[in-house]
């Protein structure tokens, strides 16, 4: 029962979701090129059905591999900034300042840097673009940790990374899942980001260049959809890591 | 309009396809000098982020007019049958569309790109044309490594060497070239017009619906917009100030380059000298769409008359740059 | 011989918004190897400060304390506590909560003599078959009683337990007072054991340290003899010497606590 | 002597961070339009300060009020995700997908859909990209608030909202904050994008682009670290906001 | 009159993954009006959990709980509870941790009656001068204090308090004991009070409950006939009435505790 509502409810949601954008587009009687309706999408997809399976591939890999290195860089910045206020003080208001540039004026500059490295440019903005939520919530999941947790390990004598992997890592792991989630989103837009403004005939993102190029809307729209899709699938395997690894976190009720 | 007030003011809010830079002034100075108002228009200007932001701009009606490529206009009509945006005046009659390459990197001819990287962004409006460029050129793409480039990217690449040459429009490849430092003796430019290219440019569009119910309005923005051309080409300066009050970041010198080289090269071409700005030959145009074909899969037959209505056009002497 | 756990003359305060707060006022508290210091004094004295000193989680403001010789300036990866409040890590079962220590004392121990320790410990007070339950699914009681596994599953040398049967009943706790003897006579460790309960100072300790209020101060120190042979018996807690100490500290208590000793009627 | 040190490290920091694209821009010999060196940039500063200064000014309050929406309605979509499980179920799945969508494919929809109403546009966007974090985090600090807290007011037959108001609010305020770190750097980005890609005059990113057609790298660069600065403020703006609400959360020690 | 507490043959059986776990087996209790009812037994037992049920926190798998004759299904504003964790609400003063239940049953309460009655309690429990401080800033009995001001702040008519006297010593304990005697005749309320301390459970109940070993039933009732007259008095715990109903306790618990209850020696 509580198997089949887990599944029932998002698909409920997003047939929801699919028959109220309908009805907008139909209501509002807009032409494609405002908003296509998704009823114009099915013709879209099977059309480029190869085109689709290829970009989203290589949208994705580019995107998991700049999340893991978010995850990774993430990660030990937060630990550097929760475990020493000098380097709390010191990095936030840089990476503040760097996270308020739009990226979409530094893929310029990175593809200037690294001329037709793609793949290194790709990933390389999907990580700069999604690293941030990771290392603020490891950041703040360190320096708020109560002081009795962290006691049980440091009256053993215990190093400050091992007071990390044993207590820290576990108990912010709820909050550090929630700033995935946040990063899988930006990562995917850090993606196609370089995919559109730098383009390299790659991925999703470079579909989209070609419906807008022709004036496709219904195939534009279906590559955000397609994009959503992508960003969907990522989101249930963090879904699926956080069961296994925070599932004790979640409460019962409400 | 209310009826009865024949001489009421309509609201002509204009599109354009691209920032305020130079090939812009003229729309600005005809509004300066009153050439709308003139017309009993008020017409407030906005920039745009390509041809492909301008044309649904105009097909819903929320600007009757705007600025676009009509080669972008073919497709966009293809793809949404019936969407009420046609072209009515030919602005460049060639069109900006050119391989820029680097003669210190020995390209100056077009069978010079044969063997050489070319670097295109996908989405550029030249690199589009392209194939066609090629085959009336006898070019085989196979013997062209093309890197896909960036906008951002594409002259800066050039400066370097990276690429022998690039696509793009001529007036801002050139320019930007130049403001990376190299020697405008080094710089070569491949009109694809002057290759056998037969395709147009941008011209001015219109929402027909606003069109049908406002036909004298639609000429007289017409009249004002060769008017503001002519005043262009009479005193570029006059323009550009124009236009540096809208974008006062501008570098008014670079600005007034790009303008004149859109005149020279694209505006005042020897038909437009003989028969004013803003006609089109049907036989060209029958070509143009022959030609893109070739880079171009109709969903529909293709149909000049959907693209290009010159019903609008004001007499041929109103449209007389000199 | 000098003694194991040394505390000389430490002074603590706690720097709060408005001034500092004494604590610690030039406590001296010395503990001979192998044996059981009890500490009573009033609620909100400083004991647990105390605990958190002599485990080298906090620096005395002044004074110094001293474990097998060195002086403490850092955790001990020898010594075990057991918290007052025993938190309990939600996301470990109740058995990984007891290997916790062993995981970073002893990282090489095989995982299965981890086990066997961890359930042999879990036995012993009485939580055999919660060893795969989540700390939630515990009553308080028994998750007291796991975090004193946890704070000597791996054999320290020196145990400080703040109120480690606080939550339990009499019965319980009586059997777990015994079951601490035989672990000493099993596993000899030194022992400091903060507690509120007068007949758990006088069954457990060797000596007991009564202290004074805030800030706390040794007040009185006794040393216990406790009636009978070998390991002690419960019974020895109802017999007149017994109750004769117990009289003496409560006593003491109601002076620490700024009373006048009342009529002794227990 | 803690005082000055809050101040002297980001200080220290910057300078530094400063010092090394200088010595980075001159050992590699770029040049402006790969990378401007901050050498460069107060001579763009000084030409057109004017431009700054109000260019900040606009992009600065439509990232406020973006934020500001972003706040009201994320902590409203967080509860709501927090206290019922359907709705967490439902939600997630749409707002990720909608998340993974690039915004700068959305901004000429919007730009379609509300043709000419800029401010809007504009701070419609910064909204749109900056209300997820905040409901992530409002949504996992309510669903994994320990029960011990919400007992003391359930047993008082508090309401739910009371018990968000009074419990799970402040006590997840810390992670509120981190939050909203993030999400003032998203907002940021909204912001510019609009102003950069259906481009209406007005904004530092309008700045941005005349530096573009002009090939003007510098002033490209000195926009972009205007923007960082501007972010750096509004985030010492919440970092002063979390001190007065948050305060209690901050550990010593580390 | 019928009781005002009213427990009608509650069971209730946690779920765990290695399924259902019964702690609670048709448990009856009524307290009058006004009364107060001790509940001792076994650690783990299910004490916690009856407290949860009554005051609507969980609902029982089957029987009923009534309170002022109406079926409880959910909380009410009337009921004041002491957990036996005494979570303070860290981000707020003591005192205003105090106030929370007044913020949510008066809200129309003036903020100055409102720190007036909460100054008022906190100076009952010996807490006066750390009004302002921060939860973490208090010991471990003290927080036990204040949360008990918290339970009785809003003058309920029920308080259900579950071992609300655990981490404090004697003589505080004590005192509190005779605060509670205090409250009582000048507020009067309906109480039901876990403990561990047999003691506290005759010197404060008016009633007894021993619940047997888990699942927990209603094992034995014992009416405390006090010695003495008006308002008990400590001393009435020496008496030898007195110690008979603590030898009865404690063989109850062992029984419950599934032992031989052993020979007396308190
Ligand atoms: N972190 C802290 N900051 C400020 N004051 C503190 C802090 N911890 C404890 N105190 C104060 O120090 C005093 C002693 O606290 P401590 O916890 O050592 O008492 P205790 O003897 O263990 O009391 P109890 O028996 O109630 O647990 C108390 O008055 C308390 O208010
Ligand atoms: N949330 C829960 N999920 C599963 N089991 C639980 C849960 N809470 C308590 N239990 C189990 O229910 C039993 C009774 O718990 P309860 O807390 O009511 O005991 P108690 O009588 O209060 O004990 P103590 O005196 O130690 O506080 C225990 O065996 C415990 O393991
Ligand atoms: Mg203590
Ligand atoms: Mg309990």
């Amino acid at each position: 029962m509580e198997r089949f509502q887990k599944v029932a409810v998002p698909i409920a949601a997003i047939l929801i979701f699919v028959a109220l954008w309908e009805a907008l587009v139909w209501v509002n009687g807009w032409p494609d090129y405002v908003m296509a309706s998704p009823s114009d999408l099915p013709a879209a997809y099977s059309r480029f059905w190869e085109l689709f399976l290829t970009g989203s591939w290589q949208t994705l890999w580019r995107t998991v591999a700049g999340l893991t290195l978010a995850v990774v860089a993430g990660t030990g910045l937060g630990m550097i900034m929760g475990f020493s206020r000098i380097a709390r003080d010191g990095l936030y208001p840089l990476l503040v300042g760097f996270n308020a540039v739009p990226k979409a004026t530094l893929v310029p500059v990175l593809a200037l840097l690294f001329i037709g490295q793609h793949d290194f440019n790709t990933v390389m903005m999907a990580f700069l673009i999604s690293f941030f939520p990771i290392a603020v919530s490891v950041g703040i999941g360190l320096s708020t940790l109560e002081p009795e947790y962290r006691d049980i390990l440091r009256s053993l004598g215990a190093s400050k990374v091992t007071i990390f992997r044993k207590i820290a890592l576990p108990k912010t792991l709820p909050e550090f899942f929630g700033a995935l989630k946040v990063s899988v989103t930006l990562a995917f837009i850090g993606t196609n980001l370089v995919e559109i403004i730098s383009p390299h005939g790659r991925g999703l993102g470079a579909l989209f260049l070609s419906g807008q190029t022709n004036s496709n809307y219904p195939l534009m729209f279906a590559v955000l959809i397609a994009l959503a899709v992508l960003g969907i699938i990522l989101y249930y395997a963090v879904v699926a890591l956080e069961k296994i690894f925070a599932g004790w976190a979640e409460r019962p009720g409400g | 309009t209310v009826a009865g007030t024949a001489h009421a003011q309509t609201d002509m809010p204009f599109a354009l396809d691209w920032k305020f830079e130079g090939p812009a002034a003229p729309y600005f100075l005809a509004l300066d000098n009153g050439l709308f108002a003139d017309q009993e228009l008020t017409v407030e200007i906005s920039e745009g982020a390509g041809s492909l932001d301008a044309i649904p701009k105009v097909a819903t009606g929320a600007y009757p007019v705007g600025f676009a490529d009509i080669n972008s206009l073919m497709r966009f009509l293809d793809q949404n049958p019936g969407a009420p945006v046609t072209a009515i005046m030919m602005i460049y009659d060639k069109p900006p569309f050119a391989v820029v390459g680097r003669k210190s990197l020995g390209v100056e001819t077009p069978a010079d790109l044969a063997g050489k990287v070319l670097g295109a962004p996908p989405p550029d409006g030249a690199w589009a044309q392209f194939p066609i460029f090629a085959a009336e050129n006898d070019l085989s793409m196979e013997d062209i490594t093309v890197e896909p480039v960036g906008f951002p990217t594409r002259e800066p690449m050039l400066a370097e060497g990276q690429v022998a040459s690039v696509t793009g429009f001529s007036f801002s490849s050139t320019l930007n070239l130049k403001r990376l430092g190299v020697e405008e003796d080094d710089i070569s430019v491949l009109l694809m017009a002057d290759h056998g290219v037969e395709l147009y440019g941008n011209a001015i569009i219109v929402n027909t619906d606003f069109a049908g119910e406002n036909p004298e309005a639609v000429t007289g923005f017409l009249t004002a917009i060769a008017g503001g051309w002519k005043a262009a080409m009479e005193d570029p300066e006059a323009a550009i100030e124009a236009l540096i009050e809208r974008n006062p970041a501008a570098n008014a010198e670079l600005e007034k380059e790009r303008l004149q080289m859109a005149i020279d090269d694209n505006v005042y071409t020897d038909f437009v000298a003989e028969n004013g700005l803003g006609g089109i030959d049907d036989d060209r145009m029958t070509a143009a769409i022959e030609q893109t074909k070739s880079v171009y899969e109709f969903q529909n037959e293709p149909d000049a008359s959907l693209y290009f209505s010159s019903e609008y056009l004001p007499d041929a002497d109103a449209r007389m740059l000199k | 011989m000098t003694d194991l756990i040394q505390i000389k003359g430490v002074t603590h305060a706690y720097r709060t918004p408005n001034g500092p707060l004494p604590v610690l006022d030039d406590l001296n508290i010395n503990v001979p190897e192998g044996e059981f210091a009890a500490v009573v004094g009033p609620s909100g004295c400083g004991k647990s400060t105390l605990t958190r000193l002599v485990a080298g989680l906090m620096k005395p403001d002044s004074g110094e304390v001293w474990l097998h010789g060195k002086r403490v300036t850092s955790p001990r990866k020898t010594v075990g506590m057991a918290f007052q409040n025993p938190v309990m890590l939600e996301w470990r079962t109740i058995l990984q909560n007891v290997i916790l220590p062993l995981e970073i004392v002893a990282p090489s121990m095989p995982r299965k003599d981890r086990v066997a320790r961890a359930e042999e410990l879990l036995a012993l007070v009485g939580l055999s078959g919660f060893e795969d339950k989540r700390p939630s699914e515990l009553s308080g009681g028994m998750r007291q009683r796991a975090s004193l596994c946890r704070a000597i599953v791996h054999k320290p040398d020196v145990l400080i337990m703040d109120e480690p049967f606080g939550a339990l009943d009499a019965f319980t706790r009586e059997d777990l007072w015994q079951t601490m003897h035989e672990l000493r006579a099993k596993e000899p460790f030194t022992a400091v054991l903060i507690t509120h309960d007068l007949r758990e100072s006088v069954y457990l300790g060797d000596q007991v340290f009564v202290l004074s209020g805030r800030p706390a101060t040794t007040q009185y120190v006794m040393n216990v003899d406790y009636p009978g042979e070998g390991l002690r018996k419960l019974d020895g807690l109802y017999t007149p010497e017994a109750a004769q100490m117990l009289a003496t500290l409560r006593e003491q208590i109601q002076i620490a606590q700024g009373r006048q000793p009342g009529p002794e009627v227990h």
